[in-house]
């Protein structure tokens, strides 16, 4: 065993895309056995660098320092070998195979000519599973998973490989409260065992409950690291941002009204949830929260009509409509920001102008001709209100941050002069700064009447962004807290107790 | 039985202008004749399985006409295949068929070669194999009884002689539009028609494959003249792709008279253009006979009689003499 | 600069590569740069160019279209058998309704039981098979020889003045109609976008079940619009004339650029790919190639076209 | 009963040939009798064996559309080759031969990332082209009397076809479900990037599953020729798409990643069975045709259905 202090060297990295430079010179050195915080706005090159790590991309120039010794990591079984592995941001699993064989994909545990160990792989998955908390049959296939239970099997994969340093890439931006203790209780074990963590998120409550030290890196470089004592949420945002915030959450100036825009009763959907009811008044925000799989999502899609309903009745300004598909939902002017924005949310091949106009092409046309030039000075539009970092309007959505992704996705519905807006996790994986903007791009809409119903694993801003809050628990609406009611507290005891109320 | 008189009258025309289209295979008629004859009380109730190269080619269709009328008027019993233009899938439909212990097998093969197999296993379970329209390859003959048909080198060498007699002395370049590249068809109407015209000043300047199809021919006649605006002759392996080959004449702004060009086959299509004077000459395929034939041939065998081991169309040229007063039931 | 030029060669590679081999073929071919066969090309092309168009709106949207050849077969057998017992003009229209009906049976299908991709290519192979069943119980597995009528042997074989044959003209006229469709309006956008990606489409309100029941109505007029000039052409119809013209016409489609994962690619790309097809066997046959290394040499102009083609995205993007 | 309801949704497509064997048994008694059975199961043999590799194809998440030159190609090499080194030499000069074109199918997809759908269709105009030219389009028959013999006979009254057959499809089920390899196709045909993520070297098993697809496609190829005692380039002509239509009906989906030999199998006797009732029942071709057609589309509608109820 080497003697040296750190046990992971990165001395002058570089990796440049066509048109990006995203790691400039880069140099980070983690200490044996820390828990290493990593930093930085969307698109700072946090992702990047882990890659280039872990040998899933090849770096331009630069030298990587494992135990003492130079290496040159050529493929991510090579890092793996060298006891190096990753949870991806972007999930890493196979959703048509098992989740035992996720777990152990490409390593197989063999024996002679029986070849695979199936008893043996089912055995240890069950082990894992336990440990990351989640209890199912590891033999289930891992697309019948919530996004959550896919996050956890891709902690216990990498836990199955016992390594020496792990990386988490944002693994907590899927997670609600329960499942996070549950990943803190894992990471403090694996401190104790000497692994080595690096630990990428947005959430910095996370970063001071978990880190030793922490990274800040910005624009691809790193701007300095220091002990997690000598930081404050504030200077960490500022040396993040380049800029001082003042709070995390902006306070809404408006109020709301009166009037009922939506209400709904008794919604059903057999096997997923029932008798929902609630109401939501202009320029309200009401927020929905609740464990991961509670069937929040499940609902709103249920109400935007992309997901049947068995029953209940949905009002709009006091007339009951039925709403069979999306196209429905929005000629009654709701819109629907789905949580995947990847797969749900945006044409990802397509320019910025285009997904801008998609949910209301009408708009823009002339007797079924699109009038393009209407439409790029629309898209303009757009991104200049919301100050999306692009380009320009032509340029793939597929080649911006995950935070101007969002905004697009945003500028969409607003496009389509929605007076219900459905937030599905609206900030998932997008850093501070575009968070903030995207909080007061919220506030805004509601104060200027639109109604808005936010659904979020992030307690804090469940809590803060709302008006009135509703929790769920396994499809069925347990409380409703308004004002100082919406604690953490309460939340909590609504979301887990099987009797609430 | 009561069929037998309603069939009559339409199969009529056939029968009596068999021995005119076909005068040598008179002596061999007979005998079918009488097959016919004192078949009709023997021969009903047969089970005779009949295997086509592939039904969905017109061509292939006329001779299964021929089949079905001469069966109807036997009173045997058909079991037809469609080989699907697929040699194993035909071989799994011939051992079907012996399983299925029919009295006797009409094969119109996909190739002449791929059936040897099953045609020896049907000549060792004691099943007669008559080969209809195609022939089997010479290794295989011993296998079948007969062979019902026209011989493809006979069909391009008087094809070859049409050319020479048309150009004359003169000669002259000329083009090959064959059918499908590797059937035994295109290979011996080619080789058939190169030899009848060696020697003389007529030269072969391109072979190109249509596929036996019209539209490709016609694109590939398109790009021959386009090449050779001197040719001075085509032949065509037969009328389907003779009708593409007219039709880019046309287009391209040629005449009967610039160009001349010798088919096969004796579709209507094909004596019509020989009216019209768009294409010289083409012999006749006479397609419903060789069904006909194919069944009573195959009955004979069945009842032990002997049978020749090829019943050879003769190959009626149409031209200009002789297209209108040809026999209209003869073509197809 | 240098990645501009580069983009420009992304942009018209299919372009490039089509004056590439019109350039090899003009020197080395006899007669191959002459009106008279640049004509011919054009004509030869006017078939295929038709069920190109009509499978490229299938493959943008993200499908496939197995079955047009077989809606070609039927919808010929249809004009010509029509036209003996009313005019012209009647057939035609009979015919262009049957190859829409058809096409909404395969895009009824499709959209009803939510097939992707790869389903979608095995139920249009099945409805392959119905369409050619039909044709072939239609007429009892006979041929149709031509029509009677003039105007109907015009659209195939006329010409107007002495170098624009009726065919290119009808050919021009749908394809352009049809890429204006496809590039400059908002059913052709929807279609791109639901190429892309149809569940974010069909969450932002596009009607995707319609769009590609068009999609395929639009590639079953084209079949028979196709089987129009056909049978035109070549005077008469048989029961396996479009035999083989579905695969014909995915090459074509992808060697004009229209992705088969859906999405990318436009009519106007789908052009490019046919002439250059067509081109491509014109100089063949003038070179005199058998029919053997035709095959060959196509083969390998396609998987060239398509590395070149891979090769200069990775470039770019 | 809620066990058996199971079983049945599981195995709609075994629960339906079974029924289809019951049916057709009772409507023609020519059916059920031993000859025919043999002869449904060597009507199967030649796709059956073919399904072995396209199995692996699909499963990775490829199509092979070269399957039926190949299949012709090998069949010619081990014929042709014959006089000059021998048969047993020949026919390993046509597996070579078809392995050749699986590493250019392997290269083109893995190396140069075309799209498989276009690469094959590419290579099987070549590879068909070659096979024309170098039998000059001829069927060419086998001159020597033992080769036939693989194709045509039996033991015990079992033809070593079906013997054959039998031995790779037990031999693709062990590799699919007990080696690592196996199951890295599944992995590679589920989410390739993952794959890639995992250390997966993708484009060897890329490579190897067109090796793979194109060796079976040989072996068919050689008991095809064998079976004829003949090979000619047109032979396979068919073979990619019926092959590919046996192996998605029997469930293994085109997307890639799910699926198994034993439905392939089940897909690929479901059209034998099919072929062969009804030319028992002697129903016309033109009906078979349709017939078929329908069937496709009722299964894999139905599969397609099923599939978007599931998401
Ligand atoms: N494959 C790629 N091709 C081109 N550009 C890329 C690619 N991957 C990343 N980039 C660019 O590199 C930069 C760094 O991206 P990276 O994903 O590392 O950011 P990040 O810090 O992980 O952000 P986030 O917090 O959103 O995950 C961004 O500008 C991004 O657009
Ligand atoms: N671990 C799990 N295993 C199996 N099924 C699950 C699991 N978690 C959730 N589900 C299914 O998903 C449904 C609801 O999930 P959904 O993702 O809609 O919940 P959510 O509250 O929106 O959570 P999320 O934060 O993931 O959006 C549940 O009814 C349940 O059937
Ligand atoms: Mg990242
Ligand atoms: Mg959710």
């Amino acid at each position: 065993m080497s003697t040296d202090e750190y046990i992971l060297k990165l001395d002058h990295i570089e990796k440049s895309f066509p048109g990006v430079k995203a790691l400039k010179d880069i140099s980070l050195h983690v200490k044996r056995g820390e828990v290493r915080g990593l930093v930085g706005e969307n698109g700072a090159g946090k992702s990047t660098m882990m890659k280039v790590l872990t040998g899933i991309i090849p770096m331009d120039s630069g030298q990587i320092t494992i135990d003492g010794q130079a290496v040159t990591i050529t493929s991510p079984l090579h890092a793996q070998s060298l006891g190096l592995s990753i949870i991806f941001q972007e999930f890493n699993l196979v959703n048509s195979l098992s989740i035992a064989e996720n777990i152990y994909v490409g390593r197989l545990p063999k024996k002679g000519i029986r070849g695979i160990q199936w008893k043996k792989v089912h055995e240890d998955a069950k082990a894992l599973l336990k440990r990351v908390g989640l209890d199912v049959d590891p033999s289930a296939r891992v697309g019948s998973l919530s996004v959550a239970g896919k996050q956890m099997v891709e902690i216990a994969k990498a836990l199955s490989q016992n390594s020496k340093i792990i990386i988490m890439d944002e693994p907590s931006a899927t997670l609600t409260d329960k499942e996070l203790e549950h990943l803190f209780g894992i990471i403090d074990d694996l401190k104790k065992q000497g692994v080595t963590v690096i630990y990428i998120s947005h959430r910095l409550d996370e970063i001071f409950r978990l880190c030793d030290s922490v990274t800040v890196i910005r624009d691809g470089e790193v701007i300095d690291t220091n002990p997690i004592e000598s930081l404050t949420k504030e200077t960490i945002i500022s040396k993040m941002v380049g800029r001082s915030m003042d709070q995390e959450y902006p306070v809404r100036a408006g109020t709301c009204g009166d009037e009922v825009i939506l209400e709904v009763r008794d919604l059903c959907r057999k096997g997923v949830f029932e008798h929902i009811s609630f109401s939501l008044h202009k320029g309200e925000r009401l927020g929905i929260a609740g464990l991961v799989g509670a069937g929040r999502t499940e609902i709103v899609r249920a109400i935007f009509g992309a997901d049947k309903l068995t029953g209940g009745e949905i009002i709009l300004h006091g007339k009951p409509v039925t709403i069979h598909s999306p196209k429905e939902a929005i000629s009654h002017k709701i819109a629907l920001v789905t949580e995947d924005r990847k797969t749900q949310g945006l044409v990802l091949e397509s320019s910025i102008s285009e997904n801008t106009t998609l949910a209301a092409l009408k708009k823009i046309c002339r007797a079924g001709f699109v009038n393009r030039r209407e439409e790029n000075s629309v898209a303009a539009q757009y991104v200049d209100t919301l100050k999306t970092k692009t380009p320009g309007t032509k340029a793939l959505v597929l080649n911006l941050s995950g935070g101007n992704q969002q905004k697009v996705v945003l500028a969409k519905w607003l496009y389509t002069d929605a007076e219900v807006l459905i937030l599905d996790e609206p900030t998932r994986g997008i850093d501070v700064g575009a968070k903030y903007e995207i909080y007061q791009l919220i506030n805004q809409l509601a104060d200027s009447g639109k109604a808005i119903i936010i659904i979020s694993s992030e307690m804090p801003e469940v809590i803060s962004m709302s008006d009135r809050l509703l929790v769920i628990h396994d499809g069925k609406c347990k409380g409703e807290l308004t004002g100082d009611q919406k604690t953490g507290e309460n939340i909590m005891k609504y979301a887990i107790l099987e009797e609430g109320a | 039985k009561e069929e037998a008189p309603a069939a009559a009258p339409s199969a009529e025309p056939a029968e009596t202008a068999a021995p005119e289209a076909t005068p040598d295979a008179a002596p061999t008629e007979s005998p079918a004749a009488n097959a016919a004859q004192t078949g009709t009380a023997g021969a009903s109730g047969l089970k005779i399985g009949v295997c086509y190269c592939m039904l969905s080619a017109p061509a292939v269709k006329v001779f299964a006409q021929g089949i079905q009328e001469k069966a109807k008027e036997l009173g045997v019993e058909l079991i037809e295949l469609d080989g699907g233009f697929d040699a194993s899938k035909q071989t799994d439909q011939i051992n079907s068929l012996v399983s299925q212990k029919v009295d006797g097998i009409v094969l119109n093969p996909v190739d002449g070669t791929s059936i040897i197999p099953a045609v020896k296993a049907a000549k060792e379970a004691g099943i007669p194999v008559v080969m209809g329209a195609m022939d089997i390859d010479e290794s295989g003959r011993e296998y079948v009884v007969s062979f019902v048909g026209a011989d493809d080198k006979d069909v391009g060498a008087a094809a070859g002689k049409k050319m020479l007699e048309t150009l004359g002395e003169k000669g002259g370049k000329v083009a090959i539009v064959e059918g499908t590249a590797g059937t035994s068809a295109a290979t011996l109407r080619t080789e058939g028609f190169e030899e009848a015209i060696k020697g003389s000043s007529i030269e072969v300047v391109t072979k190109l494959s249509a596929d036996f199809d019209k539209a490709k021919a016609m694109s590939i006649t398109e790009d021959i003249l386009t090449k050779y605006p001197d040719l001075s002759g085509i032949w065509v392996h037969d009328d389907t792709m003779c009708v593409g080959v007219a039709q880019a004449m046309k287009s391209m702004g040629y005449t009967g008279e610039d160009l001349k060009v010798v088919s096969y086959n004796g579709s209507k299509n094909g004596a019509d253009m020989v009216k019209s004077g768009e294409i010289v000459a083409t012999s006749v395929q006479p397609l419903v006979d060789e069904g006909r034939t194919s069944i009573e041939v195959l009955v004979k065998a069945i009842s032990g009689e002997t049978v020749e081991t090829w019943y050879k169309d003769k190959i009626d040229m149409l031209d200009a003499s002789n297209v209108d007063s040809y026999d209209p039931a003869l073509l197809w | 600069m240098k990645t501009n030029v580069k983009k420009i060669i992304y942009r018209y590679s299919s372009l490039i590569l089509l004056f590439f081999f019109i350039l090899i073929a003009s020197i080395f071919a006899e007669n191959f740069f002459t009106v008279r066969n640049l004509t011919n090309v054009v004509r030869q092309s006017c078939v295929l160019g038709l069920l190109t168009v009509g499978m490229s709106f299938v493959l943008i949207c993200g499908h496939m279209d197995l079955s047009i050849g077989s809606i070609m077969t039927f919808t010929g057998l249809i004009a010509i058998s029509f036209g003996t017992r009313m005019p012209a003009g009647a057939a035609i229209v009979c015919a262009l309704l049957v190859g829409i009906l058809c096409g909404a049976v395969n895009g009824l299908i499709i959209t009803l039981t939510h097939a992707n991709s790869g389903e979608s290519l095995m139920i249009t192979f099945g409805t392959q098979l119905l369409f050619s069943a039909v044709s072939l119980l239609y007429t009892g597995g006979f041929s149709l020889s031509g029509s009677e009528s003039d105007f109907y042997n015009a659209l195939g074989t006329g010409s107007i003045g002495k170098w624009l044959p009726v065919p290119v003209l009808i050919y021009i006229v749908f394809a352009v109609l049809l890429w204006v469709l496809e590039s400059k309006t908002s059913f052709g956008r929807q279609m791109h976008m639901i190429g892309f990606n149809p569940v974010c489409s069909h969450l932002s309100g596009v009607r995707t079940g319609l769009v590609k029941m068009v999609c395929y109505c639009i590639s079953g007029f084209c079949a028979a619009a196709g089987a129009i000039i056909l049978t035109s052409r070549t005077l008469g119809a048989t029961p396996t004339a479009g035999v083989g013209y579905e695969m014909d016409a995915i090459v074509a489609a992808v060697l004009g650029g229209i992705s088969l994962s859906g999405g990318l690619g436009s009519i106007a790309k789908a052009f490019v790919g046919v002439i250059t097809l067509s081109v491509l066997s014109n100089a063949m046959n003038l070179f005199g190639f058998q029919s053997f290394d035709q095959s060959i040499v196509k083969g390998c102009v396609l998987i060239a076209a398509i590395a070149f083609d891979v090769w200069n995205r990775k470039q770019t993007v | 009963m809620t066990k058996v309801k199971k079983i049945i949704a599981e195995q709609k497509t075994l629960v339906f040939l079974l029924l289809l064997v019951i049916l057709m048994g009772i409507i023609s008694p020519f059916f059920l009798t031993g000859d025919n059975i043999v002869n449904v199961l060597v009507q199967s043999s030649i796709y059956g064996i073919m399904a072995c590799g396209m199995t692996f194809a699909i499963i990775g998440g490829d199509f092979d559309l070269s399957v039926g030159s190949t299949m012709a190609l090998s069949g010619l090499v081990a014929i042709l080759c014959e006089p000059y080194v021998g048969q047993v030499p020949a026919m390993l000069l046509a597996l070579l031969t078809a392995v050749a074109v699986g590493l250019v199918n392997g290269f083109l997809v893995a190396k140069c990332g075309i799209s498989s759908f276009i690469v094959t269709i590419g290579t099987s105009y070549i590879f068909k082209g070659i096979a024309l030219k170098i039998s000059s389009g001829d069927p060419i028959a086998s001159s020597n009397p033992w080769f036939g013999r693989l194709g045509n006979d039996k033991i015990l009254g079992i033809p070593y076809l079906v013997i054959i057959m039998v031995l790779l499809v037990l031999i693709t089920h062990y590799v699919l479900t007990a080696t690592r390899f196996g199951r890295n196709i599944y992995t590679i045909g589920g989410n390739m990037e993952v794959a890639h993520n995992s250390g997966i070297r993708t484009a060897f098993y890329k490579t190897s599953i067109f090796v793979l697809s194109a060796f079976t496609a040989g072996t068919a190829g050689i008991l095809n020729a064998s079976k004829l005692n003949t090979a000619s380039a047109v032979q396979g002509d068919n073979a990619a798409l019926s092959v590919i239509t046996g192996v998605v009906i029997g469930g293994t989906s085109l997307i890639g990643g799910v699926g198994s030999i034993g439905k392939s199998m089940i897909g690929i006797l479901i059209f034998s069975v099919i072929t062969n009732a009804l030319d028992l029942m002697g129903v016309f071709s033109y009906y078979q045709t349709g017939i078929r057609g329908l069937m496709l589309i009722v299964i894999i509608g139905m599969e397609a259905y099923a599939r978007y109820r599931e998401s």
